[in-house]
């Protein structure tokens, strides 16, 4: 019953709600806390990117262990066939809302895996990605600037608003 | 003392677990904290590189042997190119030789710092972790020097590599030396090496007897640490590793049995140190001036032959099996590797042990997934 | 060792080597300054990145990035795309009235592995790696890299010695 | 005994006048606001420890720590907990659900409940129960069935893990903390928070922890074993990432998941007052605390956050430095060397007590 | 009126009431999609395999009847200890002393019970099976020593 | 208005003992008994502190709730698994027949008997009621129990030891 | 209105009493049935602090209550000590079987 | 010990299970065996007190008309190595499991068996290692035709820049 109550998107276009919508954004894109999860070669530089060189605490994202307290996975490695099915239950494991980054070229498109029998030809065949981020791996930089993307994307979502 | 004798239960630790090292599942039969046995599955990396190495010519099948040991990426390079070239009786020039000596031996610092640091990141300890990965990071600007690549170098190439010493690389590599060796080092062993909580967690934990090793086929710092003397390195020398004076550290039940966690994760440390020393005489001694590289032709085919090659690398040896048939593409890679062995020990290893003593032991041996997979 | 002995042993040991490790932490937090860099916005000096920041601080002169072509230097040999062991680049030419156009010089920098081996292999050192690294973006499409808009005429083939330079 | 409702209560009553439903009034607001403060003060410090958390690990680790919301990162705390409002709840379908919802509630009131005995300094301190300090107790096993409940209600065997874990943890290190908590008490000769707090003074050599060598082990048993109680490393087994992914809370999103958060921080900052309190003369400036200006009184409460704040780090510090024990190693720790050592403290105080009169070596019973 | 103790139970009414406040809000405020995927039981990515079920180690129940023991042992020894003082200072404090005495070192007894029964050990199998002697080892030696090389 | 605070939590806490044993006595999931015998307990708990009984409030949340539930709960979930917990807990029917008139016929008589209130005692407030229970409580055990108190270790020791090694020699 | 007064404890005790011999009687399960001697023990010790409350006027009865919730303890020790000793031999706590493999 | 003194010792032991020896340019010793010798061969080579060879490194080869297995051994206490290749028929490469003498052979027999259909008599758990269970096809077999969907997945990616 107390579902529909539920508010979220449902509210008219209204400029007191864009507001709080704006600032529930802004206080969402800054605390994106990422699923703790490394497939390969890409994650190494993941965890340089929490390393003390450029780090990803600074945005106020820090790593989770489990899905469920996640609003972010970052697909840091190439996906192979076996994995796929698994990653896709820990995405839809997640809790809403949530995003994904796709990070280095395996996770875009297969990347040079793609002459491999047992590899997934980018991950978005399986779950929504949201920013891709070329490299392969992606400097610890380019994952920064992939996670400023997402803040970007979600500063202009709506929230309660249609 | 036999514990609760119980239905059997299994747990599903992996693929995604924080301490699995990247994707690698273990079915664990336990009783809650102490398990029966931990069965791994495997291949949830595996990426098909033994057969892309068929589809691919030999100078483009260069960047892939980054990926199949990603955190020490050169050493994979170094052994493909060295196989390639002995299949093909190509000479390198002397410079390549000490600049290959010099990237492989930054690439096993750099192993090391992950190896080192994610055990104790599995035991809880960040800080160190930390402090580690701050110490890669150096080694990957070092790297990215020589090379342009943090972390997949792709810097041999068949008859030599790629670049050479930039402007500033000597000065700061031993600098970066000099601080591992004074400062780091015995900072991190204080910090953690020698914490009891860290002795008690290691020590008599996950014992691989001498024997058993050799058995299982463990190589590198795995089978250094169950007390066996052997490093391609000086046994078998490649490369020109017969010019350096260095020692091999063994495991020695430094503060327990022989061959336990504690004395493979202190070869490692040993081994950083090692490194150094390497580093610093390969350093003193390369030729200021000189070819870097060995012209080969753009369509480049070795004669018809078989060549097995192994070298050292900082997760044991690493073997290729390189089988051609005149063409230009490989007939048959084979990629023996380290992880892959000290993972098949690891079902026999894990009965009767904690959980928590699993994930010791699964990080005592510095596994990294690709190599399990390739 | 008298168990007794080794009980106060080990409660000796824990502390001493507890308090050895908590020394080093406290004087990481109260001396250590922090090494971060803050990319993207708060960096100092140096050409700019495309965020408007310093590169300098960051990215080595090596540095591997995005491919990057010359236009004025390629002859359209078609060396790099045939080199690429994934085949990422896409290069089409057309001959009109004697003189090759380049019509279509695509990279795919969402499958690029930034190995460096077409660069080695260019004879005028017409394709190379820039220093960027950023291009995350929403959509992949954004990642194919079109360098061709209107057809370009190809460079004259540098004479041999130019070449051996390389 | 002091109490704040009537204080409260009287306030209103004098300044608004009286009958018999606004005295009800009175007495809900005369209850409920000193709780209401508890309760955002535990959670607010809560908030800021995690914060703390992440920037003493930044300086641990040569990093920034978080540094974008708010003036160096400093409402980063709020940014997190306002997100944890927005996610989503998610109740899994094979879980236990009744159950799976009950859990949070009573691990908050387990840490909130604690809230109400301590003594912030001067008169603050909304009811100094006579059972003060055994209320500790109580609110922790509270906790433990809270934790308990999540592990099972979650139909996760990592949860169950981790819930059965944390509850044979802190009931185990209940012991030595109780027994810890004895020997001040065998010399105040009462556990009520405020006595225990009237009976140190200012200076250091005042304190409890100075009474005698016993006490000042025994504020390090409690030290570690309230560490323990609170999951923290080199105790944190029931969350540890490694072994157990997250724990009891592994299924827990959004603000479920954030109550145990809440609750986890918040009780750091309990402990740490409670260690305060008893151990290092809390908010004590040698005046009496009901008797003292309002200009005292907050000095007073001053001195007390400048003791526990720094105790608070110090668990944050540890927790950046040691490893994890093992489970079997820490109950061997909790069962071997800290219950043994608690009782010989206890019982050494007790002796020492007899022989020199009650006098410690500095502090002075009063009476004898 | 309510005598102090009904703080105690308008804690326990505020606490409850603060959660159940934060959840009805998050149910009005935070998105809620669920389906059948989502609502599986996270087991490290892979379909959970039989019940949610881990039969636990037996040793946590041998733990949990110890700490009832001790736990009542601490209640009945809560009251004699807070008399203490004032029977210390009455000039009883020898008679106190030797009742807390006497009940905690018979509790103590047991535990030393425990301890030489190894009650308080879990892993006697895998101690027998590794050959794990408890040798000696100091650790202080070691860091003062030379941490380099090492020589036997 | 009569009503006081007071007795408004009175009745809340009474219901919040009374209604869980409900639970307790009916319900399929020996979980769910286990779980509402927590509030039963905080319940009695709090009856304790109308009482001025705080200590033995104290007492009862720390040994019921801190020590034997978590222990009934451990050998819950040692004992069985969670599938079964849900349908194992069955009533005997037969027996339940029993029990339940049993317990009603007892009930009824008993409550005939208190309100009927042929009783005469002085059951009145008494004044001096001691507020400090726990010195209170420890003199008595100081001096008029001390034989039981010191029984009362004994006994633990005993059960320790029992327990111990019957427990134990099932584990091994 | 004063609810506060020994016939609400009495009551309240009584319904405690009873659900905890039904419990008793009626359960299968052994440590169903221990939750209910749980429930019988605690209704005893709710009476005797409410009588020493408002009739007697001293500690004497919490101090029972005190004794009882100790016994309670040790009871409840044992007794789950036997049971998982019981579940451990026959891999059941049903108490209809065991009797039956009395037998 | 030198090359050829191998040899000739090997020879000498193993006799007519050997097909032929051959000087590998790595200063290696390649002998080729009789698959049906297998167990003989590698129970000397491992047990003779001159040998003590331990295993190294196991491969399978599709020869196209033929299969290969290729065994790498070391000998730890005197340095020493050698490969021994034993040759399949191609319809049904089978061959016996050494996992008895060397245990460490279990899983390379079963990634053999995974990626190249080579079965391995009296191993003790001859399962797919690496590939998913119901995998199709032997990947590293000449003939194996790279795979478009696997578990509902169109694991095809048109180029993006067509
Ligand atoms: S994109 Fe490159 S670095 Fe990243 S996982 Fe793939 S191959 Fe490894
Ligand atoms: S860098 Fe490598 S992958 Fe990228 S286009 Fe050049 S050759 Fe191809
Ligand atoms: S970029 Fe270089 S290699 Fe490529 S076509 Fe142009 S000239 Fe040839």
């Amino acid at each position: 019953m107390i579902e529909k109550l539920n508010i979220v998107n449902r509210l008219p276009e209204d400029p007191i709600l864009t507001t709080v919508d704006r600032a529930l954004n802004l206080v969402r894109a800054n605390s994106l806390w990422y699923l703790l999860m490394g497939l390969a070669c890409c994650s190494i530089e993941l965890m340089q990117t929490g390393g003390p060189r450029s780090d990803i605490d600074r945005f106020g994202s820090l790593f989770r262990a489990t899905p469920r307290q996640s609003d972010l996975l970052i697909v840091a490695g190439t996906i192979t066939l076996k994995m796929a099915s698994r990653l896709k239950l820990l995405y839809e494991q997640m809790a809403e809302p949530k995003y994904v980054i796709a990070m280095g070229s395996c996770a875009n498109c297969g990347g040079l895996f793609d002459l491999s029998y047992s590899v997934l030809r980018g991950v978005d065949k399986i779950i929504p990605v949201d920013v891709y981020i070329p490299g392969c791996p992606p400097r610890p930089e380019a994952l920064t600037e992939g996670l400023i993307k997402i803040q970007e994307k979600i500063k202009k979502e709506k929230y309660f608003t249609k | 003392m036999a514990e609760l004798v119980s239905q059997e239960m299994f747990l599903n630790m992996g693929p995604h677990h924080p301490s699995t090292h990247g994707v690698l599942r273990l079915i664990v039969q336990t009783d809650g904290e102490i398990m029966r046995r931990a069965i791994p599955d495997i291949g949830y990396l595996h990426r098909g590189i033994e057969k892309i190495a068929e589809r691919v010519p030999y100078q483009g099948f260069m960047p892939y042997t980054d990926r199949i040991d990603y955190v020490s990426a050169f050493s994979g390079n170094l052994g493909y190119a060295l196989t390639v070239e002995r299949l093909a009786g190509i000479e390198v020039p002397e410079k390549a030789e000490y600049l290959r000596v010099i990237a492989a031996e930054l690439a096993r610092l750099g192993s090391h710092f992950i190896g080192v640091g994610a055990v104790l990141l599995d035991l809880g300890a960040v800080t160190p972790f930390v402090h580690a990965l701050r110490e890669r990071e150096t080694y990957n600007d070092l790297m990215e020097m020589l090379c342009g690549a943090r972390l997949t170098h792709n810097y041999a190439r068949i008859g030599g590599v790629s670049h050479d010493v930039p402007e500033g690389f000597k000065e700061k590599t031993l600098r970066f030396i000099d601080h591992l060796e004074h400062e780091f080092i015995d900072e991190f062993n204080n910090l953690i090496s020698f914490n009891s909580i860290l002795v008690k967690r290691f020590a008599n934990v996950g014992v691989v007897s001498a024997e058993m090793a050799i058995e299982y086929t463990l190589v590198g710092p795995n089978l250094r640490g169950s007390g066996v003397p052997f490093d391609l390195r000086r046994d078998d020398p490649y490369s020109i590793y017969d010019r350096f004076d260095f020692e091999i550290p063994v495991g020695k039940g430094k503060f327990g049995t022989v061959g336990d966690c504690y004395d493979r994760y202190w070869v490692r440390i040993q081994e950083i140190r090692e490194s150094c020393r390497i580093i610093r005489q390969a350093l003193q001694q390369m030729p200021e001036k000189g070819a870097i590289r060995t012209k080969i032709p753009k369509v480049f085919k070795p004669p018809k032959g078989e060549m097995y090659v192994r070298t050292e690398c900082p997760r044991g040896e690493m073997g290729f099996y390189l089988i051609s048939d005149g063409g230009k593409n490989p007939y048959r890679l084979k990629i023996r590797t380290g992880s892959f062995s000290a993972m098949s020990i690891l079902e026999e290893l894990s009965q009767g042990v904690m959980v928590a003593d699993l994930v010791a032991i699964i990080g005592s041996f510095d596994i990294v997934a690709p190599e399990i997979d390739r | 060792m008298n168990p007794a002995v080794q009980y106060f042993k080990n409660i000796w040991d824990a502390l001493y080597t507890v308090s050895l490790g908590m020394i080093i932490t406290l004087k990481y937090w109260l001396k250590e300054p922090p090494i971060t860099i803050e990319y993207p916005d708060r960096l100092k000096k140096g050409p700019l990145l495309l965020s408007g920041n310093s590169l300098e601080e960051i990215v080595s002169d090596r540095f591997r990035g995005f491919l990057a072509v010359d236009f004025s230097t390629c002859i359209g040999c078609l060396q790099c795309m045939l080199t690429c062991p994934i085949d990422i680049i896409a290069i089409q030419t057309e001959k009109k009235d004697d003189v090759r156009f380049i019509t279509r010089f695509d990279i795919n920098q969402s499958k690029c592995m930034y190995c460096g081996l077409c660069v080695e292999v260019c004879p005028t050192n017409a394709i190379v790696h820039s220093k960027r690294f950023e291009g995350a973006c929403y959509d992949i499409r954004e990642l194919c890299i079109r360098h061709v808009e209107t057809p370009a005429p190809v460079a004259k083939r540098p004479s041999k010695g130019e070449a051996e330079s390389t | 005994m002091h109490n704040v409702a009537s204080i409260i209560q009287s306030t209103l009553k004098n300044l608004f006048g009286s009958s018999p439903s606004l005295d009800l009034l009175y007495a809900c607001l005369g209850y409920l606001v000193p709780c209401l403060a508890v309760v955002t003060v535990i959670s607010m410090i809560g908030g800021i420890l995690t914060l703390m958390e992440r920037k003493v690990a930044g300086a641990i680790q040569n990093r920034l720590g978080p540094n974008r919301v708010g003036p160096s990162g400093s409402l980063q705390w709020i940014a997190d907990a306002i997100k944890l409002h927005l996610k989503e709840d998610i109740i899994p379908a094979l879980a236990d659900k009744n159950l799976f919802r009950l859990a949070p509630y009573i691990v908050f009131v387990g840490t909130v409940l604690t809230g109400m005995v301590i003594p912030f300094g001067g008169s603050f301190i909304v009811v100094d129960l006579n059972v003060g300090l055994i209320f500790i107790i109580v609110a922790v096993s509270l906790i433990v069935i809270g934790l308990l409940m999540s592990g099972w209600a979650s139909n996760n065997k990592w949860a169950l893990l981790g819930g059965i874990r944390s509850a044979a943890q802190i009931v185990s290190y209940e012991i030595p903390s109780a027994l810890a908590l004895l020997t001040v008490i065998l010399i105040t000769g009462s556990f009520s928070m405020q006595t225990i707090v009237a009976e140190q003074g200012l200076f250091p050599w005042q304190w409890f922890i100075f009474y005698n060598p016993f006490t000042f082990i025994a504020f390090f048993i409690f030290s570690i074993a309230s560490l323990a109680e609170l999951n923290r490393v080199p105790f944190d087994f029931p969350e540890a990432e490694s072994e157990l992914v997250s724990g009891y809370n592994v299924e827990y999103s959004g603000m479920r998941f954030g109550f145990f958060f809440a609750a986890e921080f918040g009780n750091i900052f309990v402990t740490a007052s409670i260690a305060t309190a008893v151990f290092l003369g809390g908010g004590n400036i040698g005046l009496d605390p009901y008797d003292s200006g309002i200009g005292y009184q907050l000095l007073m409460v001053l001195v007390f956050f400048a003791k526990v704040i720094p105790l608070c780090f110090v668990s944050l510090w540890v927790r950046w430095t040691l490893p994890r024990l093992r489970i079997d190693q820490m109950m061997s720790m909790c069962w071997k060397y800290l219950i043994p050592i608690s009782f010989v403290c206890l019982i050494s105080t007790a002796l020492w007590m007899l022989v020199f009169n009650g006098n410690g070596i500095f502090w002075r019973m009063s009476g004898s | 009126m309510l005598n102090p103790y009904g703080n105690i139970f308008v804690f326990f009414a505020v606490g409850f009431g603060v959660v159940f406040a934060t959840m009805v809000v998050v149910k009005i405020i935070a998105p809620h999609r669920p389906n059948p995927e989502k609502l599986t039981s996270y087991e490290c990515g892979e379909k959970p395999i039989g019940p949610g079920w881990i039969n636990f180690n037996a040793r946590f129940y041998l733990i949990a009847i110890l700490f009832i023991i001790f736990d009542v042992e601490l209640i009945l020894v809560f009251p004699v200890i807070v008399n203490f003082r004032d029977y210390l200072l009455a000039g009883n404090g020898l008679l106190a002393f030797i009742e807390i005495f006497l009940f905690i070192v018979i509790l103590f007894l047991g535990l030393i019970f425990a301890w030489e029964h190894k009650y308080l050990e879990w892993l006697w199998a895998i101690r027998k099976r590794l050959r794990v002697d408890t040798g000696v080892v100091r650790i202080k030696d070691v860091i003062e020593g030379k941490s380099g090389v090492e020589d036997e | 208005m009569n009503v006081e605070l007071k007795e408004i939590v009175f009745l809340c806490v009474a219901i919040m003992t009374i209604l869980p044993c409900f639970i307790v006595a009916f319900s399929r999931n020996i979980l769910h008994s286990a779980f509402a015998l927590f509030f039963t307990f905080l319940g009695t708990s709090g009856l304790y502190f109308f009482l001025d009984a705080d200590f033995l409030a104290v007492v009862q949340v720390i040994i019921y709730i801190g020590g034997v539930l978590v222990l009934l709960l451990f050998a819950i979930l040692l004992t069985r698994n969670i599938e079964d917990i849900k349908t194992t807990n069955s009533l005997s029917l037969r027996r339940a027949a029993f029990a339940g008139t049993v317990s009603i016929l007892l009930f009824v008589t008993l409550l005939y008997a208190y309100i009927s209130n042929k009783w005469v005692f002085p059951f009145r407030e008494n004044p001096d009621y001691p507020y400090f229970t726990i010195k209170e409580l420890g003199d008595l055990l100081l001096t008029k129990y001390l034989l039981p108190f010191e029984v009362v270790s004994i006994l633990l020791l005993a059960v320790l030891i029992g327990s111990l090694v019957i427990a134990n020699r099932s584990v091994r | 209105m004063d609810i506060i007064n020994i016939n609400s404890y009495m009551i309240i005790s009584l319904l405690l009493f009873l659900s905890g011999l039904f419990t008793t009687i009626a359960r299968r399960n052994i440590i169903g049935i221990i939750l209910g001697i749980e429930l019988i023990l605690n209704s005893a010790a709710l009476n005797f602090a409410a009588f020493s409350k408002f009739s007697a006027s001293n500690l004497e009865g919490q101090l029972f209550s005190i004794f009882i919730i100790v016994i309670a303890a040790a009871e409840a020790a044992i007794a789950l000590a036997l049971l998982l000793s019981i579940f451990m031999r026959h891999g059941d706590i049903n108490a209809d079987k065991l009797d039956r493999l009395r037998g | 010990m030198e090359k050829h003194e191998l040899m000739e010792k090997v020879k000498v032991k193993c006799q007519d299970s050997i097909v032929r020896v051959e000087e590998m340019p790595n200063d290696d010793v390649l002998i080729e065996i009789r698959k049906e010798e297998i167990l003989f061969v590698m129970d000397i080579l491992k047990n003779d007190p001159e040998l003590k060879f331990s295993i190294s490194n196991h491969l399978g080869v599709d020869n196209e008309d033929n299969y290969a297995v290729i065994y790498n051994l070391y000998s730890y206490p005197f340095k020493h190595k050698i490969t021994v290749k034993a040759c399949l028929d191609h319809e049904h490469p089978e061959i016996d499991s050494v996992e008895s003498i060397f245990k460490g052979m279990n899983w390379f027999e079963r990634e053999t068996y995974d990626l190249l259909g080579i079965t391995f008599i009296g191993h003790s758990n001859l399962k797919r290692l690496l590939l998913p269970p119901d995998w199709e096809g032997h990947p590293l077999r000449k003939d194996y035709i790279h795979p478009d969907f696997y578990d509902q997945i169109d694991n095809r990616r048109p180029d993006l820049c067509d």
